[in-house]
């Protein structure tokens, strides 16, 4: 169960540490994906990952799709 | 589940693509989908692809005000609204995603 | 229509049109929700005595007063004026300056976040 | 002399009024003043104050490939134009600002 | 009408149509001028083999291979490519990577320099 | 007499150091008021300083009438 899903679009531009709680999850959309951020619960979009042809473990890859479905769980959700 | 997808980016920009995905694969889950186009977002309503959108179930909304501004006027398919309808909006959905 | 904890991050592109949509954004919300503006990052310049009609933007102080009328909360980061060494006018309503970990709280507790 | 100005930014940007101070300031002093727009900055192409530039004597250029793509279709005092008319305007004046 | 040396200078925004439309600019010049195009910065990003329809941007391959047929000179900035770990992709035409002083000089003996 | 003269947008976005020649001039505009340049040529635009309520040395401020006079003179000019 995710509380808040945090969308990053920017490299490097994450949530200020005191904002994440352990069951929240980052997903990598954009130029986001060129950087691998320091906070383990995180996951890319697979379509903006390839589009770069950045390598990125195949694990961490998901759909927009998936994206919807893990919103819908989620508690909240942030665009960041 | 009802989403709602508040479009300010500029045009031309990642964000455009990022929107049309995010809406396709909530119109692709069953989910309902709007749209709210507001500020710079404007300049993306008369592209095809938010057409296409919208022909597929999505409901569109823009800000009456800003498309003024910028002397663009959305086709018919396009609620016009305002920041006020835009409040009542997110009273009505599960989840916001804002592109700026 | 359920009513809302939603929160307006501002956080840069001080100086701009974009400050003045998101306070727009912000008081069309206070009318059905219980709306907190937040400037952080770069976007605390917004706040100061600054001249927007100087550079060709429509200033803001309306949006202002009217989100100070309906009861909506404004707060600045602490951290953020005293690293730029700068403070923030009298806009005629309570701002509050805050600590960053309690801006992390107020985002952490809304239903909501819009950002900017 | 004759200056240049390429607005390629997006609209309502803080280079939209560095465009047009300069463009005002040099209309003042008596140079030739040349404003091309391409790309985003086609947005800005139907503002007032490029018509009041137009007015004060500015001779204003645009990329047609990207205001059809765009589907915005400038005033008469506009000059439809292309990268190669760009290219050649470049080669007339003494400088260039390109806004981006 | 004056041949000139001009610089297309590309900093940022990889994966971008500001790519796409800087790179339509440098080809209408090199029909009249010198034209050099650098990529320097995060923009090296762009010269990667990357995928542009995935994510709605159209290819520039086209205007690359324009540059090549006119003698346009393509250079790179080889501390931005060493930073960010990535190689280009063979284009079919020459581009030029070159250390960052040698950049600053095709710059600085330019007639017309053009930002992006 | 300046050679070349750079018309700065953005905070701390300064042209590389190897760029900059002696005879060089930096022209602050927009937000690039906000930083002041480690570079002892440089100008800033009035109308944008006072817009945005920045202190700078009043010999430092110049119109735009100014700068269009300075890129007259100059032997050419970038936007950075």
């Amino acid at each position: 169960m995710v509380d808040t899903v945090w969308i990053i679009k920017r490299p490097a531009d994450f949530p200020e540490a005191d904002m994440l709680e352990e069951n929240d999850m980052l997903i990598l959309i954009q130029d986001a994906v060129l950087r691998v951020p320091y906070f383990d619960n995180w996951l890319a979009v697979e379509e903006d990952v390839k589009a770069r042809n950045i390598k990125l473990p195949e694990d961490k890859l998901i759909s927009y799709e998936d994206v919807i479905d893990i919103i819908e769980k989620a508690e909240k959700v942030i665009v960041w | 589940m009802k989403l709602l997808f508040i479009m300010v980016s500029n045009p031309y920009s990642n964000d455009f693509n990022s929107l049309v995905k995010f809406a396709e694969a909530s119109l692709s889950r069953g989910h309902e989908t709007n749209i709210f186009f507001m500020g710079n977002g404007l300049y993306s309503i008369v592209r095809e692809e938010i057409k296409a959108l919208a022909e597929k179930g999505a409901k569109i909304y823009y800000c009456a005000h800003n498309a003024e501004q910028r002397k663009i006027k959305p086709e018919s398919w396009a609620e016009s609204s305002s920041m006020y309808g835009l409040s009542k909006l997110i009273g009505e959905v599960d989840k916001v995603l804002i592109f700026d | 229509m359920a009513k809302k904890k939603l929160t307006v991050v501002i956080r840069s592109n001080p100086f701009s049109w974009k400050t003045f949509e998101a306070l727009r954004q912000a008081v069309g919300s206070a009318m059905n929700h219980e709306v907190s503006v937040i400037f952080m990052r770069d976007a605390v310049y917004s706040l100061t005595d600054w001249n927007p009609k100087l550079i060709g933007i429509e200033p803001f102080d309306k949006s202002i007063s009217a989100l100070g009328m309906m009861d909506a909360k404004v707060y600045v980061e602490e951290e953020a004026l005293r690293e730029r060494g700068i403070n923030i006018k009298d806009w005629g309503i309570d701002i509050n300056i805050e600590p960053k970990d309690e801006i992390c709280e107020i985002i952490k507790s809304s239903e909501v976040v819009l950002t900017w």
